[in-house]
């Protein structure tokens, strides 16, 4: 192959994949256009894909007028709450699984597997009940609480074969240079889990954010609602759809998701190449 | 005697294996605590509430045995939400290995400006469903839509494509937008896992006369294997509980046309207050979900 | 001190016996191989002996005290793993100093000690490096300074040079036995490698299926192995073995099998084998064979020169034989020559049960 | 009465308490809203920005007058109010006072004996206040009332842009089906479409079949509740449906009443079918229409059917199980008082009408822009809403239908709509399907 055919193969390529990644974001790009769009070029007929002129109003009425940034810190803690118990939890569980042996314990892996196939809607009335019971109705901590019972079963499968993949001698060499189970765990097995440990923090860091159905139901307070829901009743009652401030919303909850994850992307694909894949 | 076997005993509790097991279970116990009380519990109380006429709003109600089960099974709209939701599992999967192995393959490649590109690609997973669900109305939009005018303008359609209120439309348009939101999931499993393959097999397979598509079949494919046959387990038990975006894109509708078990799970529980059909409907669910399971891992491990 | 003891001890994992009631005493200081095919439970031996698994039955001690209970920290034993099992995330010296921080030994004193490690390892200029940026020999002396760096009553150490190369793998069996020469503690040396076992230890503990085979020194696994597996996997091309009975006593003894019939009267044997078959092994050793114009006819059948000496295999009389001759025998394959055994060297060993019949005195 | 259901739950509760204290212990993020000495919970469906203002004003008056007391107000949807209230009510955490949901689920709720009596609240603001018979559909059981109305609305308003009319040379507003369909067939072209109706699967759909069974002359059940849907009436009702599918926008088929709003207040359709927050919504979203917007009653098959207006009622009600009931009576009397109430309504001049005869005269009320120049209109909204019914009151023979609330929530009349506008299937036949249907919900 002469090296000019190559230049222009790479070109087409290059197009091509672009093109590709452009339709594929073109709903974000759109959401972005809209959000800048004064509302009375947004019933335009047909629309315009540029805007006539560009706007931030949308985006000072959201952060000024409304509970947006309650709802915004709502769902930071959630996020970051979440992230933390089912992360504490799931490691020390997923070291138990993998490096104890008691009875019981293979059947419990398997239980975690099974966990997954709860559908969330039929957990939510009972889950409400608990929530009264112990006098956590309406708070950030019952939706934290709820969000371990889904995300906890997929961040301790995630763990679980990430720490497998760990060789067992870096344990035993802890061992044998004096230090006990938990140190051990603590000095050697922590922090060569910690690319998987960030990996399965992100996807409950990601979930929790996300969550939609439990916040609806077991949250009805703007002191403790998140986004997903607050921006939803906020901006759509059945008689009218506030799309400017919606898509203003919507390009401000993804803003923190992208930041975070333009720095940490790379521990996404580390978190399943090390093994975490293989069950 | 006596006193050697108490003291063997007492060894025997204090042995290293007895504390080390002890320890194990103490590092699962909050897990255990969590499955127990925000998991095993529901799952018992559903399983016994599918038991009861029960009025949700009071949570009271009577024994009513199999009945709701009964009254499921020979109900038509049961066994449509079933074939709903395996057609729109099977349909948006489908779609979302394809997809997400194409892409993959598009951006492990050399590309300009790839670390942008990976981000955007992936974007669609970290949005929320709700967001991502608000977005595409916004687009499908009859009247002010872009796609609509976009079609319009090509000349494709000569009126606005109704995309989610008639069928089947709204099947397409929900499979599609689900495959839109989960795909980039399949492209972070099968990325992670392209990097892994030794650039020596495809060396190999080069000089054995492989073209790029028998590359592809005889090298990638079989390496993917192991990533896809959890990536698959894993989007299909997701996809099958679907509840977010199918609630909000299409709310099940037309008629019944895009009712999957959670939503009717839902409708049962919230709208019409059965807590007990809506418990037998979810255990149902389950049931028809270990089902595929099982049978899917037991023909994995082949 | 630190003399080591295994009595009766067992290992079941399931259904499988790795280690089975072996008894094993190893003096305080001394350098002792465990030697055997992978699979015969010699690392799980070791692995007992740190306090990685307890034994299922018997008792282990270390010096006066049984360790079967305590934890691996309490027992003042260093390990070096095969796979070195190098901290990944810490620097060469931060490897190294693990074990004193774990004692709380004191800042400046883990430093001292570090340095003095590093310099009998020449791992100075390394000691800032992460361990993957490090060479497989280089990695290797970091684990050994692990060890060593505590100064630990007993050193075990699990095929530690199985993953280097062959020429550093002799450079590095120089530097243990110098080193264990220097510090004089204690080393139990785990390997399927006959060849280390026998240039390193002073005793050497063969091990088959969890089982005991032979404890002595290497001059002694060679010249009298306790039985047919110890002879025949000490020592290569392995011994050769001719299968058949004892005919005859005393000086009158021949040995025969098939066509073959050998005098072996000049053997002391420590038993006549009284049974009526006397069924026995023959075992010549590969070096013991040489090319005599008044020995037995044999047809050459493969010929195998590694320069300093060839390798030779015969037909002789329907069975095979492998010799270890001179690099520069003149010999083709397909000729015809005679062989002669060195009849002191021969080794009988019984059919039933495989253990020596040849007596102690056998040079 | 309610409560008891908790009794079994106790010992388990306690003892998960415990269990669960470790979790919460380690989340502790969240906290209980703060606690003044007293805490009403006020959840409504509609809280708008101009709403929400409204609400602010009220709340801080009473907040003044009551120290120690404080309100919280919580926004609820439509779509999200059922399951909300059913986990508020299974776990006995409910708000204190609920406004804007309409009669029929008060209804459903009351039958289940979750809530308490309203009629302190009506005394205390005065029952000669309201409008005669307003209050009537709350009426369950004879001398009690489950709620009251907080305003009236009149959901099926036919709103006409005069430009469009004029332009197509009609002269007056359609008083029948035929009328109707042909003026929107006059109308549609250039862009805009002649009608817009809901074709969805939903409440909306739900409601507007309901009324043009009336305005056919039938009912979907008879006075003494039983099913009276499979009836010629219905099936014209549902031929007509069909029929103005074509004048409609394509994703009518998606159609709540926001979609349904938005495309008559941004000018894509010539007619429309809402209540009067149209007012408000095209004099702050497109001023151009805000001359040519008039609404009449909604037309019917012929001139002897009367208009039949559906009125959702809007609502307040108090939890049985509510704390503090006697602040959250006070509070819910509040809610009608003086100024405040004024506030709530000039909020969405012509959606919510006054319930208060008071109110209607009050001349803070009439003197307001929007209610100065679509005085006609409000009015005639008014005289409408007051004579309204809905599902669960669908004349005044009827009995309170307690099922109604279910009814409209199971989508079953929204279904009927689709199957016979989406799947071209036989009127007649999926009414008798429909009849059966609504039959096990009514016998459930």
């Amino acid at each position: 192959m002469s090296a000019p055919a190559s230049i222009v193969r790479r070109i087409l390529f290059n197009v091509f994949a672009w093109a590709v990644v452009l339709v594929i974001a073109f709903p974000l790009l759109w959401m972005v256009l809209t959000s800048v769009k004064p509302s009375t070029e947004l019933f335009v007929i047909p629309p315009r894909l540029l805007p006539g002129e560009i706007t931030f109003e949308h985006y000072r009425r959201l952060l000024t007028e409304t509970p947006f940034l309650i709802y915004l810190r709502n769902s930071a803690w959630l996020a970051a709450g979440t992230t933390l118990v089912v992360i504490a939890i799931a490691t020390l569980g997923a070291h138990s699984l993998v490096r104890f042996s008691y009875p019981g314990r293979e059947r419990l892996a398997r239980l975690v597997l099974f966990t997954y196939l709860l559908p969330s809607v039929v957990l939510i009335i009972p889950l409400y009940l608990l929530m009264t019971g112990l006098g956590l109705a309406n708070t950030l901590t019952s939706l934290i609480i709820a969000y371990t019972t889904f995300a906890l079963p997929y961040a301790l499968w995630l763990l679980r074969s990430f720490m497998k993949a760990i060789p067992d001698d870096l344990e035993s060499a802890a061992l044998v240079d004096g230090a006990n189970r938990m140190q051990a765990f603590v000095d050697v097995i922590l922090p060569q889990a910690l690319p998987g440990i960030i990996s399965t923090a992100m996807f409950t860091a990601i979930l929790a954010w996300n969550e939609y159905f439990y916040a609806l139901v077991l949250v009805n307070n703007d002191a403790a609602r998140p986004l997903t829901t607050g921006v939803i009743s906020m901006l759509v009652t059945s008689f009218n759809i506030e799309w400017s401030l919606l898509m203003a919303a919507s390009v401000m909850m993804s803003l923190p998701l992208i930041v975070v994850f333009a720095f940490l992307q790379r521990y996404l694909t580390r978190g399943f190449s090390a093994g975490a894949i293989k069950g | 005697m006596p006193t050697i076997r108490a003291a063997s005993a007492s060894l025997r509790l204090r042995s290293l294996d007895a504390r080390y097991g002890l320890l194990g279970a103490l590092l699962i116990a909050p897990t255990v605590l969590v499955f127990c009380t925000v998991i095993v519990y529901p799952l018992v109380s559903a399983i016994y509430l599918g038991l009861f006429s029960i009025y949700t709003p009071t949570m009271e109600g009577e024994w009513v045995g199999l009945d709701n089960y009964r009254r499921l099974l020979a109900s038509g709209e049961f066994w449509r939400s079933l074939a709903n939701n395996l057609i729109w599992t099977a349909g948006t999967l489908t779609l979302q290995i394809v997809f997400g192995i194409l892409v993959a393959l598009m951006l492990h490649r050399n590309l300009a400006f790839r670390a942008l590109a990976r981000s955007l690609v992936l974007f669609p997973y970290f949005l929320s469903t709700v967001v991502a669900v608000l977005v595409w109305r916004w687009l499908f939009n009859d009247l002010y839509g872009v796609l609509n005018h976009l079609l319009l303008w090509a000349g494709i359609v000569d009126l606005p494509v109704d995309w989610l209120g008639s069928m089947p439309n709204a099947m397409i348009s929900l499979i599609f937008v689900g495959a839109w939101k989960y795909f980039p999931f399949v492209v972070i499993a099968v990325l992670a896992r392209l990097q892994a393959i030794p650039d020596e097999l495809y060396e190999a397979a080069s000089i054995d006369g492989a073209g790029a598509w028998a590359r592809f079949t005889d090298v990638t494919l079989p390496q993917l294997r192991d990533v896809l046959i959890v990536v698959v387990l894993l989007r299909t038990i997701w996809d099958f509980k679907e509840f977010d975006l199918i609630f909000l894109l299409t709310g099940g509708g037309p008629i019944i046309g895009t009712q999957t078990l959670p939503l009717m799970v839902y409708k049962e529980a919230f709208a019409l207050n059965q807590m007990g059909g809506a418990s037998a409907a979810a255990v149902l669910m389950m049931l028809i979900m270990l089902l595929f399971m099982s049978l899917y891992l037991s023909r994995a491990r082949d | 001190m630190s003399r080591i003891r295994f009595e009766n001890v067992s290992k079941r994992f399931g259904g499988v016996t790795a280690v089975d009631d072996l008894s094993l005493e190893i003096e305080s200081g001394e350098f002792v191989s465990i030697l055997g095919p992978s699979g015969c439970g010699k690392t799980t031996l070791l692995r007992m002996l740190a306090g990685l698994e307890r034994p299922t039955g018997g008792t282990i001690s270390i010096g006066e005290t049984v360790v079967n209970e305590l934890a691996p920290a309490q027992r003042n034993v260093a390990m070096v793993f095969q796979t070195y099992a190098l901290y990944p995330h810490m620097t060469v010296a931060g490897n190294i100093e693990y074990p004193l921080r774990k004692r709380r030994v004191a800042k400046n004193e883990r430093v001292r000690r570090v340095r003095e490690a590093a310099a009998v390892l020449e791992l100075e200029a390394l000691l800032d490096r992460k361990p993957r940026e490090l060479s497989g020999g280089q990695q290797q002396r970091v684990a050994l300074g692990r060890a060593l760096v505590r100064d630990p009553a007993v050193f075990l150490l699990d095929e530690p040079l199985s993953n280097l190369d062959a020429k550093l793998r002799t450079h590095m069996r120089a530097e243990l036995i110098r080193l264990h020469r220097r510090i004089g503690r204690t080393m139990v040396y785990v390997t399927h490698d006959q060849l280390e076992a026998m240039t390193m230890s002073q005793r050497i503990a063969v091990l088959r299926d969890g089982r005991l085979q032979q404890f002595a020194p290497p001059r002694d696994i060679y010249a009298r192995p306790g039985n047919d597996f110890v002879a025949g996997f000490i020592g290569t091309p392995s011994m050769n073995f001719l299968d058949g009975r004892l005919e005859g006593t005393g000086s009158g003894r021949t040995f025969r099998c098939g066509d073959v019939s050998l005098p072996v009267g000049m053997l002391p044997l420590a038993d006549e084998m009284p049974e009526p078959d006397r069924r026995v092994r023959l075992g010549i050793r590969p070096e013991h064979i040489r090319i005599d114009a008044e020995g037995e006819a044999a047809r050459v059948n493969l010929v195998e020169p590694t320069g300093h000496e060839t390798i030779l295999v015969f037909d002789y009389r329907g069975n095979e034989l492998v010799a270890r001759m001179d690099g520069d025998v003149d010999i083709e394959s397909g000729d015809r020559v005679k062989l002669a055994f060195r009849a002191d060297k021969l080794r009988l060993f019984a059919a039933a049960d495989g253990r020596r019949l040849n007596d102690d005195s056998t040079p | 009465m309610s409560g008891n259901s908790s009794k079994g739950g106790i010992t388990r509760r306690a003892a998960l308490r415990g269990a669960l204290a470790l979790c919460a212990g380690a989340g502790g993020l969240g906290s209980l809203p703060a606690r003044a000495n007293t805490t009403i919970r006020w959840w409504s469906t509609q809280s708008s920005p101009e709403q929400l203002a409204a609400y602010r004003f009220q709340i801080a008056a009473f907040e003044a007058q009551h120290p120690g007391v404080q309100v919280l107000f919580e926004r609820t949807s439509d779509e999200g109010y059922p399951a909300q209230l059913a986990a508020a009510f299974a776990g006995g955490n409910v708000p204190n006072l609920v406004t804007h949901l309409p009669s029929f689920a008060v209804a459903d709720y009351w039958h289940a004996g979750l809530l308490a009596p309203f009629d302190p609240v009506i005394e205390s603001v005065g029952s000669d206040r309201f409008f005669a018979g307003t209050n009537r559909v709350y009426e369950i059981e004879p001398g009690v009332h489950a709620a009251a109305g907080i305003g009236n609305t009149a959901a099926n308003m036919l709103w006409l842009r005069t430009d469009l009319m004029q332009r197509a040379g009609i002269e007056s507003a359609p008083e029948t089906w035929d009328e109707l369909r042909a003026a929107c067939r006059q109308m549609q072209g250039r862009g805009i479409y002649g009608a817009q109706l809901p074709y969805a699967r939903n409440s909306a759909t739900s409601l507007v079949i309901v009324c043009f069974i009336h305005g056919a002359g039938g009912q979907v059940l008879s006075p003494d509740l039983d099913v009276a849907i499979d009836s010629d009436e219905a099936a014209d009702a549902l031929e007509f449906y069909r029929s103005m599918r074509e004048l409609c926008p394509p994703g009518a088929t998606g159609y709540s009443w926001g979609e349904t709003l938005s495309a008559f207040v941004s000018g894509a359709t010539a007619t429309g079918l809402y209540a009067g927050r149209v007012l408000v919504n095209v004099n702050t979203r497109n001023p151009r229409l805000a001359e040519h917007v008039t609404c009449v009653p909604f037309p019917t098959v012929s001139a002897e059917v009367p208009p039949w207006t559906f009125n959702d009622y809007p609502s307040v009600f108090i939890p049985a199980d509510a704390p503090d009931q006697e602040m959250t009576r006070r509070f819910a009397a509040w809610l009608y008082e003086g100024e405040g109430y004024i506030r709530q309504l000039h909020a969405t001049p012509g959606h919510i009408l006054p319930v208060l005869q008071t109110a209607a005269e009050d001349e803070r009320y009439l003197d307001h822009e929007l209610v100065r120049r679509y005085r006609d209109e409000i009015a005639l909204m008014s005289t409408s809403a007051a004579a309204g019914h809905n599902l669960g009151w669908e004349s005044p023979e009827h009995r309170i239908n307690v099922k109604a609330g279910a009814l409209v929530n199971s989508g079953i009349l929204a279904e009927m709509v689709q199957r016979v506008v989406l799947n071209e299937e036989q009127p007649r036949t999926v009414l008798a399907d429909t009849a059966r249907r609504i039959e096990t919900i009514m016998n459930a």
